[in-house]
């Protein structure tokens, strides 16, 4: 049986009006993404439960949650773990009581999260003894993030946890919670505004707007739509999945295999031959008609343009694709209307692409 | 004068066992108002405090009446083959029990309120069950409402004699409290002795509220 | 005109507003009175209460008012005489009414508290001459007054009581069962009494109310009442 | 049967004007007592639930030796050349406010306290200053306290009879409310008098305490 | 005189010890930056008068608010709007109810600002007979940020407000706050861990580290030390003011003048003649030997190495400066380790920088 998560919830609250259908894969990380008010969170607290007054069903993993008003497991019998928008700290509790909450109501043997590691990995280990009244805005959002992990959910739900964490924090957490999905195979449903942590994460993204799915599907497909790459003007760019071949420790380099070509990344963490997600945003990648020799750019695909398209004035989106490979996904390149206009370029062009190498997301 | 403890005691037992009575018919009824959405919820709260607008004399004539052997209460209590309420301390429980109760509702209910659902939500995606999370959460979290309920129903049951000398009858050591004796002093223009017993009465029950909230004040959740 | 203010104790109330419209009649003076327990109505009339007239549901109280010179001396009369009667409800005799109380046969017991209350004095009394005044402690019932007395065994909850001989009268019908009244020789008299306060030395409506009290119209009220009418103004001793 | 409305003005007035002054004098003291760190804090919380612990009418028979003419309050007013207050319509109203200051107090600083600091932060980032803030944003968000309050003071001030016995000596059309009227006919054994009364000032009670309660609601900040 | 806040606070709590004293000018936009419990809401506090616990001076352009004990102007009466970092909204008003709260005690002369442009601007016409219960995340602090704008302040104080905002709101508001100093100039105390936000806003920057004041500058000394570029990973850059020269309206680009030379980029909303803000992250300069002619890269100018930095192992960070100019301001730029070897570039090699113009920050 195919694990995965089906849900379908319709509301109608004032002008809101909620009606979004999508199924998830059990496993990995989905993405809730879109605007401000288009009921990311809605969605998320019906899924966790929290909105018994919205009709609607939902299957997680062959098991049905909530099924139009015939079934409702109410929300303390869902193993899952919730981070809330607002952290939601007990006020009675000092810090270590809140973070030890859930995972005191687990039998020892349902517990696969130990306490140290969470606290550690959060950097909270100082606040235990703190009342919550005197932590920070991240501080909080950690303890928050700390005590959801104790419950060892079977599904992690979360509303923007890294919102009010600064990039070190967030660095600390974010490969906890890849962790969390590759070795204990945890799905998590993540709300995020941000495209750049969305694409670092997750697998498979919703997108939502007014309340409708908009778009739905694996990461790469969603993000490659062109017509999400418009709206999403910065941080548009395509994600490929490619194959560690070889690290070189002394420039602290590796060597991975994408469908488009070699590429030569920072150091990752992985094995040869473990696969790893690259992200690569559209405006880091530029054309030249000649492979530079002497640039500081090393990695330098021939490409040929599939697809072009006026994104705003001034800028052009290019769709291309390995030279000699009709089949390879396509990759997004964003250069100024100049530009395309010097190189004339046009669809079955050849030309190189370059990426920087740093720029990219492991 | 030789001091008579027992309307002390009697008094002590009272106000005790009508408070931990009120606490567990209170909390579910104010849990209740705090909740609901129906539109039993307004009449219901009014009903609450009724009992308050009566004198409490009248009040515990109207209770003598529902109570005794010809009312409502007393037939259907002595078809189950048990005694009348009325002059028993039992009886006198049901009456306090059912003059205090809106001191220890409405303080209760406000404090419910007030919690909002945030706290309720966190614990339910935090396994507790409704059961766990009020005994864990909503308890604590409204536990300035509990001591007003407490103190009140308390202070009140202790001070209160309409009612109880209505439904109690007065008889030594069963249903003469405290307040009943002070009353009988004054009215025997026995003041030096009504004078003692009323300050013993007013440094004790300052010496209990006080400690009550000096332990809340140390239970108190830190503010900014 | 001159208002008169009254203080009367509660079980004479309801003989009270009958004494009212006629004296008014009589007299054309306006009277109010207010009603509590003598034991209030002394506490107040020590901390300057505006009343005229006291009429007390004992003489103890009184006296001690005279005592402190807060009424014009030599002026104590008793207006009243109450009359303890004993009433059973469920007895259709007098004399299955004293069996009853005899025999023990009932739950409760109802007096008035003898601590406060005349009445309750009176019953202790009637009670210790039938020897039963011990044996009964636990299962007497003492209203704050002899009204609460009375409403203990109006409400079931009582099946025995000793009442005022007026209120048996006051209620007329609607009242179950027999009294047994109790002879007078049992108890010392329920002596009313009643003062002039000082404040009202010089009130000619005071004066002439305590008038209307020694006249046969009043006596006769008193009297058919349920009370042993004579008015009668007692010396200090 | 005549019906005497001027006692039952009387209670109207007496509940409404000893509710109103409780407002004043309340709301302050409650206020004190939720932002102080003072050490007084305990004590006096402790201070203003103590009236309820005595027997009302021995309160008001306090109450009486204090205002009185030989009392130090009494004295004090005579010096000023005012009346004494017991036996008087304002005596009643002193006596009412003394007893049910628990009842206007405590759901108060309960509110207050409840509603942590934030909005007086914000309000005050908003140019709003410490006065403005309290009754245009403490007061409403505080409107569950007094709510409660209100139904406490009132529904007991119309109810209570001991104290205003004591204090007001029971003149009609001056001192003698509804409950006190009610408790005469019921001590001269007028049962249907008393019933009427009683099943009036119940129902007008009733409704008085449901529209409270609805207007409340409809004013109810939404939840989630 | 000059127009300047000074502000020292020295406080403990529990084992926070805050001691900051900083001096930013009184215009502009300066950032409080720091990690999550540095004590950058304490220290906004502080300047709101919130904490009056904490002992401290502060003086707001030659205005005295508070002086160690002696003197504590109360926040009321302080010209200052602040943007709490949870949004504080009354719950018992609605949007419109909040956010005039603040402007209807004002006297109209005071009102700088009109309500119907913050509503427009921050996209919340449709709220504004809602409760605030039913808001979203993000639409709570956008009425939170209209309620601030709308007591017109002297002093804006924002803490974190942008953070719980998707792209496209963000992208409404940040003009609009650098109209608010530009136009009307309010100075901005803002709070931020991200240095994007910090490099596109701000023009100073006090940077905190445990209560400490760690760094104190103008944006672009402080961004191009090499410690903060080197902690700050992947945003490091510089920041750099040029002036608009040109607009070409068919390419929809402008021409920049910069200290270093010229730039294409996207083109900005100034007029010719105006200066700009650019924010030239070190990972978007590429180095080569010669000029690329036929490549998309519009921006490509003569530099020479000026310093070289290992930052992390197999990176380097250069720290580049216009050929020919000794005192322009420096340029960084991060290339990985084997890319430096195959240049074999040194201090005072001549190279290109080539820069994309998409990648830059208006
Ligand atoms: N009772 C209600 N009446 C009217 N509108 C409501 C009600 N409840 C929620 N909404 C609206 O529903 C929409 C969805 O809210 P939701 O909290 O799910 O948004 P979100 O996607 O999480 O946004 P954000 O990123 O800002 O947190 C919002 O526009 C909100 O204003
Ligand atoms: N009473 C207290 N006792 C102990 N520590 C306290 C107390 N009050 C505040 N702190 C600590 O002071 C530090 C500064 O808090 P502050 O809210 O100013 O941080 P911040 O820089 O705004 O962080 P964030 O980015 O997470 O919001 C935090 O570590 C907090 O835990
Ligand atoms: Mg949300
Ligand atoms: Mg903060």
């Amino acid at each position: 049986m195919k694990r995965e998560i089906q849900a379908h919830f319709k509301a109608s609250r004032g002008e809101f009006h909620l009606d979004a259908r999508f199924t998830l894969p059990a496993q990995g990380v989905s993405a809730l993404f879109g605007h401000s008010g288009s009921g990311k969170t809605t969605l998320l607290r019906c899924i966790a439960g929290l909105e018994p007054s919205i009709d609607g069903s939902l299957t997680v993993d062959g098991q049905c949650w909530q099924s139009n008003g015939a079934l409702f497991i109410p929300p303390h019998k869902r193993p899952i773990g919730y981070v809330f928008q607002e952290a939601h700290l007990f006020a009675h509790l000092n810090v270590q009581q809140n973070i030890t909450f859930g995972q005191r109501r687990l039998k020892p043997h349902e517990r696969s999260m130990t306490f140290d590691d969470v606290v550690a990995m959060l950097g909270i280990s100082h606040l235990l003894k703190r009342a919550v009244t005197y932590l920070s805005g991240g501080e909080r959002q950690r303890v928050a993030i700390a005590r959801a992990l104790l419950t060892s959910p079977k599904l992690l739900l979360m509303d923007e946890p890294l919102s009010a964490l600064d990039e070190q924090s967030r660095a600390d957490i974010l490969p906890y919670l890849e962790r969390l999905h590759d070795e204990l195979s945890t799905p998590i449903i993540y709300v995020s505004h941000s495209q750049k942590e969305v694409s670092r994460l997750a697998d498979y993204l919703v997108w939502l707007e007014q309340g409708k799915v908009q778009a739905e599907g694996p990461l790469q497909r969603v993000m490659g739509r062109f017509d999400l790459a418009a709206t999403h003007g910065d941080e548009a760019g395509e994600v490929v999945i490619a194959k560690v071949m070889q690290h070189d420790e002394y420039y602290c380099l590796s060597r991975l295999q994408c469908c488009c070509g070699e590429l030569w990344v920072k150091r990752v963490a992985g094995e040869v031959g473990d696969e790893v997600r690259v992200h690569i945003p559209a405006k880091d990648v530029s054309i030249t008609l000649e492979p530079a020799t002497d640039s500081s750019i090393q990695n330098i695909w021939p490409m040929v343009v599939d697809a072009i398209s006026e994104v705003e004035q001034g800028q052009v989106m290019l769709q291309l694709r390995a030279a000699g490979n009709r089949q390879s996904p396509p990759l997004l390149s964003r250069i100024t209307l100049k530009s395309f206009e010097r190189l004339q370029l046009s669809v079955a062009s050849h030309c190189y692409a370059q990426i920087k190498s740093v720029g990219l997301l492991s | 004068m030789v001091m008579d403890w027992q309307p002390v005691w009697l008094s002590l037992q009272l106000a005790t066992v009508t408070t931990l009575l009120l606490l567990v018919i209170a909390t579910p009824l104010a849990w209740w108002l705090s909740q609901t959405r129906s539109f039993l919820k307004q009449p219901i709260a009014a009903i609450v405090a009724l009992p308050l607008v009566l004198p409490p004399t009248v009040l515990g004539f109207y209770l003598l009446l529902l109570l005794g052997p010809q009312g409502a209460v007393g037939q259907f209590m002595q078809q189950l083959g048990l005694d009348t309420l009325p002059f028993t301390f039992a009886g006198l429980v049901v009456a306090s029990i059912f003059y205090s109760l809106p001191f220890m509702v409405q303080p209760l209910h406000n404090a419910f309120e007030s919690l909002g659902s945030e706290p309720l939500e966190s614990a339910a995606t935090l396994r507790a069950s409704p059961f766990d999370t009020f005994i864990n959460v909503v308890v604590p979290l409204a536990r300035p409402g509990f001591i007003t309920g407490i103190v009140l129903s308390f202070a009140h049951t202790i001070g209160e004699f309409g009612v109880i000398l209505m439904i109690g009858g007065n008889i030594p050591g069963e249903t003469q409290v405290l307040s009943i004796a002070i009353y009988d002093h004054v009215e025997m223009l026995e003041y030096s002795q009504a004078h003692i017993l009323s300050a013993g009465m007013v440094l004790f029950s300052f010496v209990v509220l006080l400690s009550l909230y000096y332990v809340n004040h140390r239970f108190e959740m830190p503010r900014r | 005109m001159e208002k008169l203010q009254v203080a009367v104790a509660s079980n004479f109330s309801s003989t009270m507003q009958r004494l009212i419209p006629s004296f008014e009649q009589q007299s054309g003076y306006r009277v109010t009175a207010s009603y509590a327990s003598s034991g209030k109505l002394f506490a107040q009339i020590t901390h300057g209460a505006p009343f005229d007239i006291f009429l007390s549901a004992d003489g103890e109280r009184p006296h001690r008012l005279e005592q402190l010179g807060l009424v014009v001396a030599n002026q104590r009369f008793t207006y009243a005489t109450g009359t303890l009667v004993l009433w059973a409800p469920e007895a259709r005799s007098p004399e299955e009414a004293l069996q009853q109380l005899q025999q023990g046969r009932f739950s409760f017991l109802s007096i008035a508290n003898p601590k406060i209350a005349p009445y309750g004095a009176a019953a202790m009394q009637v009670l210790a001459k039938l020897g039963l005044d011990q044996r009964f402690i636990k299962r007497t019932v003492r209203g704050e007054n002899i009204a609460q007395a009375y409403q203990f065994v109006y409400s079931g909850n009582a099946q025995l009581g000793f009442v005022a001989k007026s209120q048996w009268i006051d209620a007329g019908d609607n009242i179950n069962g027999v009294v047994w009244a109790v002879p007078t020789h049992m108890y010392s008299p329920i002596d009313q009494q009643g003062v002039l306060l000082k404040r009202a030395e010089q009130n000619p409506a005071a004066l002439a109310f305590i008038d209307y009290l020694y006249s046969d119209g009043a006596k006769q009220i008193i009297a058919a009442s349920g009370y042993g009418g004579l008015t009668q103004t007692i010396t200090v001793e």
